[in-house]
């Protein structure tokens, strides 16, 4: 499963994309944050509160508590702020 | 029409607006969006969601395509770094009444302030800091649902 | 900054659009009005009433700058003989923010619409018709009061 | 008192302004309206109809039963379609 994180998810983990295989007992977007954290002290304090976190699935928005599936790439980033 | 683009390039409005105008529709309406230099900001960077970010986009300019029979929707937004003054996004529709085109321009910004994958960096000086998300802005894009 | 001007000469939007973008907004909204060559027209000639015209442009300016603390109303009106595909009048705004931008924008092409002493004629070939008054015109207009 | 005519009605009355000096009784611009429509054919035709009239008196529009005061400029033509 390829990740991508923005703006200060990104900076704060230090990588802006990973490759990763988290084990068979996470199944949602909250369940690959709560692993990921224990991956460094960067994803640790990145991913820290889920209030300040937004989420795609294979380039689509997804609410933080939806099904992985077979998913081929998640984004983690801040809420965005365009325009 | 719909034309998405992505670009680190300035915005050339003469160019956008003239190309829109050829679709033959009585009105054209449009919002400039420019870096504003209050509170310091000596320099504003655009990051983005390569892929997803052009996905979101063609998809709200066909949603204002079909919900005001629009005869042509562009947006154009920069990334990367650049200045105070200089013009971050473009969003132009044009359809036969004035009523439709302006209504859409407004839909479109609004919505692409909440859904398209774009994070803002201020700089001041030194010091560089991520721009937070609006509540207002929720409250502007939500208006449009239903 | 206001800017009001009645002239025969084609309308250049990017050098408007460049000259409001100066005023350190952070949004600017404009509405251009085109020449529509449905129905056979091949020659759209504006009259007016010098003198009230701009006077009447320049207090829906000066209301629209008030309502909604505005940093720059421009109001850019052709008048005499243009084609179809033409520009015949450019409305911008500029705001801090977005939603000021558009709402003044709309605002001033509504009521330009219904208090500006401009009148049309369309020609087809040979025949001339002046065009009429639109009660959808009042109602958009109707919208502002209060 | 000059008169402004524009649009059709300037075409119809075949003048786009006149000097007029109506009598005493002429107050409002309906009575003005009222009292060019004997001035000739072009003004009769072109003033038949108050529903199709607005009017301006010193480049201010006003009702038509408004009081002409000491106007010095009227001007008489069908409703704007500018924009």
């Amino acid at each position: 499963m390829r990740l991508l994180y923005f703006a200060w998810v990104r900076e704060t983990i230090g990588v802006g994309e990973e490759d990763v295989q988290p084990p068979e007992a996470v199944r949602t977007v909250s369940d690959l944050i709560d692993w990921l954290r224990g991956q460094s002290e960067g994803h640790a304090l990145a991913l820290v509160d889920f209030k300040r976190l937004r989420a795609a699935v294979d380039q689509k928005f997804v609410p933080l508590d939806s099904d992985l599936g077979p998913a081929r790439e998640v984004a983690i980033f801040p809420p965005v702020t365009g325009g | 029409m719909i034309r998405v683009s992505v670009d680190s390039a300035p915005i050339d409005v003469g160019v956008e607006l003239a190309g829109i105008e050829e679709s033959g529709a009585g009105g054209i309406a449009s919002f400039i969006g420019v870096v504003r230099g209050d509170g310091g900001v000596t320099c504003l960077e655009l990051e983005h969601y390569p892929g997803m970010t052009e996905a979101v986009l063609c998809d709200l300019a066909e949603q204002a395509m079909t919900r005001w029979a629009l005869m042509s929707a562009v947006i154009v937004h920069r990334v990367g770094p650049m200045e105070p003054g200089e013009r971050i996004v473009l969003v132009a529709t044009a359809a036969a009444h004035r009523g439709a085109a302006l209504e859409a321009c407004a839909f479109l910004i609004d919505r692409l302030k909440t859904e398209a994958p774009f994070w803002k960096r201020e700089q001041r000086g030194e010091r560089a800091t991520w721009v937070d998300a609006r509540e207002s802005d929720a409250e502007a894009a939500n208006r449009w649902t239903g």
